[in-house]
């Protein structure tokens, strides 16, 4: 094992000592902002560096099995053997980097854009656990210590959504993110007991080993240990039909939103499944519904985005719809694509939130300088921005493109190879065309909802109002920088995997061979010619085109009116709006029901009336009313008292007479 | 002295003594005199914790004095791994009970902090009691105290709840009495030694094999009443929301779990036969089941936050109650430390509770909301005992609730998986509590003038998140102790039922 | 000697102090008759004490010691009531209603 | 019939015509004096059964001085005459005297069951001791050495008594 490996527990550390760090003049001394910055930057900056050095002591020793490293013992009792344990191999150093270097970068950002907020300690002490608890997620040995982590981001992912507390539905939002990943983290822990007593482990290495000896292919318990998987991953990846929670998570400051709700937590369940890679190649069936539901989820959510008002709501349904494409990649057993399409996906969504975070903060500074009331998120109140803010503008434009897959950006890539592979797959399950028809044509949708959306904030007039024109302005550079940053790794992030026509092609994918090569031998091989590859990126081109073109003609940002004055939408329109009523449908189905049921019917009744009312009270009644008798002999007078007496002294006399 | 060998007996008289001297020390002391005692109780029994032996799941630091030898009544203590850490739980929070009644009790402090200490006894006696006429005596001495300590120290309804909750344990408990009456008659008859010692019933215990359901349903009665199982949990939520703040945190802290060890150390032990039976199996596991999901969605609409976390210890006893069912080494294993977790987690909480009580004079989770920017460490440590009663891992709570359940799946996979979605519904009820008490909007000017915690406060919360912290990071020491006696106890109860499988296999059934 | 006539002639007397007590309310009369149910009882003990041993006679002796102090307190207590009420019939002494 | 027995029957009709009056009389004061009759009775029946020294202290105390006590507390409360409502209506004695009559009934059988041969000591043992160690000493010897302890506890009863009587009775302390 390379030196630089066994320092990892610095990496994962270091964020937790400036939580700590953090935590503590979060209590004592808020107003210490320079301090608090320095630490919540400087760990992630050293934590970054040292993930630098254990990724380069992979890729030089390059293992073929994973590092562990094992530091206590944490649950050991009777069979159960759960380490407190670490793995380094090249999945975890991918999310390793992805991790540190997009959580560093919007560190940075934070700084500027959170510098106004009298929250601004507990901000970076939050900000810090997330990234501790998303290292120790994406470097956990076992099943056990990777849930730490799974349940930690969704805890930061809770304190950061309902970070502005004092409104109410931004607590909610927080609250309902995590009861559903929590929903979620139910299959997840359902899986571990069925892998434990399938198997008699949970250490990835072991269960790994097992697997292929343990389970048949296609048998009912891999089948259901996956789906259990796919639960938790549906959960914290906001899939159908958990993804609600997600949308609602934009009440979170935005960085907040870049970091955790686009690049990396909710990612976390891609990784998840290209983790136990093994087990889902086991279960054909599992993978199946992983690709379905994530082409669903594709589809689904870009009908939605077409229709937001709320910039921070497009971005939060374009990323669920672009989760739904990893988890097509993985779903069809192209873990590498998953992957790829991960990491390139949170360079240019961390940098689309970033950018409209920049939007958000000078429309919000521009409304405070006026004293207006408006809603700074709603792009029916920007318009024209480009003049304003010419760097952000640019920046975002970068990832748009990307996003909506141009050629030679990053996205076209990463989700060109998905949608390849997909098609690949349906050579021998036709089921699998349709995936790939639904996937072109969400990437039609994306294409065009993020063209609709660049063009309602940054071009046609400006309707932020007269007044507040004045006030826009560009971000400083403390924002901008990472923009920057960001905006080189959307672009050149596709480097990392080009296709197998180009040269230099496949990187990433021999890189996670270690990884994938145990669930290779269950799928089929993956290979298309290049006529047909050639075919499938000439079809992305069109498509991006398309859909980028389409808005451009359609819309007319001219037309628009500010949100105040804007007409109330009817028919299908209202319909996305509302995103297809499934909160409300949620709400009368699941939340209203149970609250019902725990109030009235349980508590209510069941508990105050039935055992409190029928049986405690109850058997009260009745020995009161044998009192009530029995004191009907308590006449008070002594007379009395002396005959009862007697007559019991006569019949116990007459009973012992015999 | 060895210290093995008197540490059991100082620990038992030591608060009567301390007691007794709250009673004659001057009004403005007893609260002084008390803390005292409660420490030098806990320091005490620190040393319990290095002296024990993890290996073996034999009874140490056993006392034996005769009693009543006529009728074979000895005074028999002990403490083995099960019990160990239910010692240690009820020295260490005795202290912790005596600095949060410090401004909550100003009347009758003297006769308060007595009754605390006296207390103190009786519950450690449940614990240590290896001769069951010794084990019942305490197990009503104990109720005694805590009867006093609602109905006097209690709230407005306090009367009510105080005979509610002695009523309830005392029916339980009278049962039992005759169930352990009548093994004594029974083993006296066939064995011919009269003895109440706990491991002559365990030894002799097939004598009594054709009474064995009703009298484990007597053990069974008198224990589910104190755990509480549903459907007799209804005094709890009185009890909890009468008692002032030490007599809820001792109540769910150390009470509760004298019916769940009387399950482990009594009931199953003594009739596996019947404990084990599939029926008997599916009625219980039925109603853990019941008392995790009714407990939590029951917890989940309550206005008052003491009564929120009275339900939510129905919920937790429930995953006690499945772990000790599935009797695997994980789930009992599981079940102890989620016995201590409740200790601590709903301990703090309950303190907590008495704190914002203390604040505003109210316990409606309706009248607060917004507190976090006044009182931040309040709700960071509020925060944060939450999260441990949910379960997040990395606290204590996940531990336990994680060994229960995985220990529990082979055994019952369907009955596991409804209990755990348990973890949705703990979530659901403390989540919504969390944001209406300490988030949402500011809306109560009379609050913001609220202190935050001040340093006795601190001292009472701080050993609790360190133990929240402790457990759930590094549980190792708890495990390590607690292993043998528990897979002594598996093997002990699954013996007779291997056996029956052996003497069936070769007929062919089944 | 005279055992059986003796617990015979006790016999009736306990019974005559019974019915005294039930008979009479004055309170006063019913402490006479409380007295002469001690006595009869102690003549059973000195009956017994010829065959039993002289034990018998010296709880006899306790008895009359019991025997005086309740009587002191008892009158005490009536002429407490007799303050109260003016009378010591037990039919107006009612106090044990709750 | 010998003599004895004649002397015992003699006083025991004395003793129970006396106690029937004494229940019977409306007056307090006669209902006294014919208790007082009663335990005069009793006396001369405990020297037929040998306790010398217990009829002794029977007129002493009990005729004596619990008596007189009985009898001041009547003058002191001026109840000498007797009340309408002092004693039952007609049906309310004839319930009350079958009481009586059925208790003496139990009562007999009750003595009837213990057959006297069985009883240990001798005829004539007591007249023995009595006459080896003297009438007081009869009682004094297990008084003192096997009953101290109830002795003493009875001296405190009767402490306690004085006090608790004189506590009750007085107007105002």
């Amino acid at each position: 094992m390379p030196a630089s490996v066994g320092w990892v527990w610095l990496v994962v550390l270091l964020p937790l000592a400036g939580f700590v760090a953090n935590g503590a003049l979060s209590l004592l001394r808020p107003e210490a902002k320079r301090a608090v910055s320095a630490i919540g930057v400087g760990v992630l900056v050293l934590s970054f560096l040292i993930a630098v050095g254990v990724v380069g002591g992979v890729a030089t020793a390059a293992p073929h099995s994973p590092y562990v490293l094992t530091y206590w013992q944490w649950m050991p009792a009777g069979g159960l053997e759960i380490d407190l344990a670490f793995q380094v191999d090249q999945l975890s150093a991918v999310m390793l980097m992805v991790v540190t270097g997009v959580s560093m970068v919007i560190h940075i950002f934070s700084v500027g854009y959170m510098g106004d907020d009298p929250g601004y300690a507990r901000y970076f002490a939050y900000l810090n656990l997330f990234v501790f608890f998303m290292l120790v997620l994406v470097l956990g040995a076992n099943f056990p210590v990777m849930f730490v982590g799974w349940e930690g981001v969704g805890l930061c992912s809770y304190l950061l959504i309902g970070f502005w507390f004092e409104n109410n539905a931004f607590a909610d939002a927080g609250k309902k993110a995590f009861i559903m990943n929590r929903i979620g983290d139910f299959g997840f822990l359902i899986a571990m007991f069925m892998i434990f007593h399938a198997v008699g482990s949970l250490s990835f290495v072991e269960v790994f080993e097992a697997a292929p000896g343990t389970f048949e292919v296609g048998g009912t318990t891999i089948t259901l240990i996956t789906l259990a998987l796919f639960l938790g991953c549906a959960g914290k990846s906001a899939q159908i039909p958990l993804y609600t929670w997600l949308p609602d998570a934009m009440a979170g400051p935005t960085p907040v939103s870049a970091l955790i709700h686009a690049a990396t937590m909710v990612t976390a369940g891609v990784y998840l499944v290209a983790r136990t890679n093994v087990l889902f190649a086991i279960a054909p069936v599992s993978s199946f519904v992983v690709a379905a539901v994530g082409a669903a989820t594709a589809l689904f959510a870009a009908t939605i985005a077409l229709k937001q008002w709320d910039i921070k709501k497009v971005l939060a349904y374009s990323t669920v719809s672009q989760l739904g494409y990893m988890f097509m990649g993985v779903g069809v057993g192209a873990y590498a694509a998953g992957m790829f399409h991960l990491t390139t996906h949170a360079f240019f969504k961390a940098l689309l939130f970033l950018g409209s975070g920049s939007v958000i903060h000078a429309l919000h500074h521009a409304y405070h300088a006026t004293h207006r009331h408006e809603d700074a998120q709603d792009m029916r109140n920007m318009g024209g921005l480009r003049r304003a803010m010419p760097w952000t503008t640019g920046f975002m434009w970068v990832a748009t493109l990307a996003i909506a897959g141009v050629p030679l950006f990053s996205g076209f890539f990463s989700k060109d190879e998905i949608l390849a592979m997909t098609f690949v797959r349906g050579h021998d399950a036709g089921a699998f065309y349709v995936l790939w028809m639904v996937g072109v044509v969400a990437a039609l949708l994306t294409a065009f909802y993020m063209t609709r959306m660049m063009l309602y904030t940054f071009h046609g007039p400006n309707r932020t109002g007269e007044q507040e024109r004045g006030h826009l302005r560009e971000a400083p550079w403390v924002m901008t920088g990472p923009l920057l940053v960001l905006a080189v790794g959307s672009v050149f992030a596709g480097l990392l995997n080009l296709p197998a026509i180009l040269p230099g092609s496949g990187w990433l994918h021999h890189w996670l061979e270690p990884v994938t090569e145990g669930s290779a031998a269950y799928l089929p091989d993956l290979h298309l010619g290049s006529d047909t590859e050639w075919m499938l990126l000439g079809l992305a081109t069109v498509v991006a085109a398309a859909g980028i073109l389409g808005a451009w003609n359609f819309l007319k940002p001219a037309q628009l009116k500010p949100a105040r004055e804007a007409p109330v939408e009817t028919g299908i329109q209202r319909v996305l709006l509302r995103k297809w009523y499934v909160d409300e449908i949620y709400d009368w189905l699941v939340v209203r029901p149970v609250m019902w049921m725990s109030d009235r019917a349980f508590w209510k009744v069941m508990d105050v009336k039935v055992i409190d009312g029928a049986f405690v009270n109850g058997s009260a009644t009745v020995a009161r009313a044998l009192g009530w008798v029995g004191s009907r002999f308590q006449t008070g007078s002594v007379g009395v008292y002396l005959f009862l007496f007697v007559m019991g002294v006569l019949i116990l006399m007459r009973a012992v007479i015999r | 002295m060895n210290y093995a060998a008197w540490v059991l007996d100082a620990l038992l008289l030591f608060p009567l003594l301390a007691g007794l001297v709250i009673l004659l020390s001057p009004e403005h002391l007893a609260k002084r005199v008390a803390l005292a005692g409660a420490v030098v109780e806990f320091l005490l029994s620190v040393p319990l914790w290095w002296m024990f032996e993890p290996g073996t799941a034999a009874m140490q630091f056993e006392v034996v004095h005769p009693w009543v030898p006529g009728w074979g009544i000895a005074y028999r203590v002990g403490v083995d791994g099960i019990s160990l850490f239910m010692v240690l739980l009820t020295t260490f929070t005795m202290p912790l009970a005596v600095l949060g009644s410090w401004n909550y009790i100003r009347d009758k402090e003297r006769a308060y902090y007595a009754l605390l200490l006296v207390l103190t006894t009786g519950m450690l006696g449940v614990f240590v009691a290896l001769d069951l006429f010794v084990f019942y005596v305490f197990w009503e001495i104990m109720l005694i105290p805590m009867y006093f300590l609602i109905g006097v120290w209690g709230g407005p309804k306090r009367i009510y709840a105080a005979i509610k909750f002695f009523l309830f344990t005392f029916v339980g408990s009278l049962l039992m009495l005759v169930a352990i009456l009548t093994i004594y008659f029974m083993v006296y008859r066939a064995t011919g030694v009269q003895s109440f010692d706990y491991h002559h019933f365990l030894r002799n215990i097939e004598v009594v094999r054709p009474f064995a359901l009703l009298l484990f349903g007597a053990f069974f009665l008198g224990f589910a009443i104190k755990v509480p199982m549903f459907p007799f949990h209804t005094w709890l939520p009185d009890a909890h929301v009468e008692a002032p703040t030490a007599g809820s945190v001792i109540l769910a802290g150390i009470l509760l779990k004298m019916g769940t060890y009387g399950f482990l150390r009594f009931a199953v032990p003594f009739f596996p036969g019947v404990a084990l039976h599939p029926t008997m199996v599916n009625v219980i596991v039925v109603l853990a089941l019941i008392g995790i999901i009714y407990g939590a969605l029951v917890a989940m609409v309550q206005p008052d936050f003491k009564k929120l976390v009275a339900y939510s210890s129905i919920s937790h006893l429930g995953f006690v109650m499945l772990g000790i069912w599935a009797l695997t080494v994980q789930s009992v294993e599981g079940a102890i430390i989620i016995m201590i977790n409740h200790g601590i987690s709903t301990g703090a909480l309950f303190f907590l509770a008495g704190m914002l009580y203390e604040r505003a004079h109210t316990r409606e989770v309706a009248a607060f909301g917004g507190i976090a920017r006044v009182v931040p460490a309040l709700a960071a440590v509020l925060s944060l005992v939450a999260l441990s009663s949910i379960g997040l891992p990395g606290t204590n709570g996940f531990i336990g609730e994680f060994l229960v359940l995985i220990g529990s799946f082979g055994e019952y996979p369907w009955a596991t998986a409804v209990a755990a979605t348990g973890v949705i519904f703990a979530a659901l009820y403390l989540l919504r509590a969390l944001q209406r008490l300490i988030y949402n909007k500011f809306e109560r000017p009379e609050l913001a003038r609220m202190p935050d915690l001040s340093v006795r406060e601190l001292l009472v919360l701080g050993p609790l998140v360190a133990c929240i912290l402790w457990i759930g990071i590094y549980p190792r020491p708890f495990l390590h102790r607690v292993e043998a006696s528990v897979e002594a106890l598996v093997e002990q109860v699954h013996q007779p039922e291997a056996a029956v499988a052996q003497a069936r296999t070769p007929g062919g059934e089944q | 000697m005279l055992l059986g006539p003796s617990l015979g002639v006790s016999a009736i007397l306990f019974s005559l102090g019974v019915a005294g007590v039930l008979l009479r309310r004055n309170a006063i009369v019913i402490f006479m008759c409380i007295e002469l149910m001690l006595n009869a009882v102690n003549l059973s003990f000195v009956a017994l004490a010829q065959q039993l041993g002289r034990e018998g006679q010296v709880i006899v002796f306790f008895v009359m010691a019991v025997a005086a102090a309740e009587a002191a307190v008892g009158l005490a207590i009536m002429i407490a009531i007799y303050r109260h009420k003016s009378s010591v019939n037990v039919k107006e002494i009612n106090l044990l209603r709750g | 019939m010998s003599g004895t027995e004649a002397v015992f029957w003699f006083f025991a009709a004395v003793a129970i015509i006396s106690a029937f009056l004494c229940i019977t009389r409306r007056s307090p004061v006669a209902s006294a004096l014919w208790l007082v009759s009663t335990l005069f009775a009793l006396a001369a029946i405990f020297v037929l059964l040998d306790a010398h020294f217990i009829a002794a202290i029977q007129v002493l105390v009990y005729a004596g001085a619990i008596m007189v006590l009985f009898l001041f507390v009547i003058m002191l409360l001026n109840l000498g005459r007797a009340g309408p409502t002092d004693m039952l209506g007609w049906a309310g004695r004839l319930v009350m005297f079958a009481v009586g009559a059925l208790l003496v009934v139990e009562l007999w059988v009750l003595v009837r069951i213990v057959p006297a041969e069985e009883l240990q000591l001798p005829t004539g043992a007591m007249v023995q001791l009595t006459e080896q160690e003297g009438a007081v000493r009869v009682i004094s010897e297990p008084l003192f050495r096997g009953f101290l302890v109830p002795f003493e506890i009875t001296s405190i009863l009767l402490l306690a008594a004085i006090v608790g009587a004189v506590v009750l009775a007085k107007r105002k302390l």
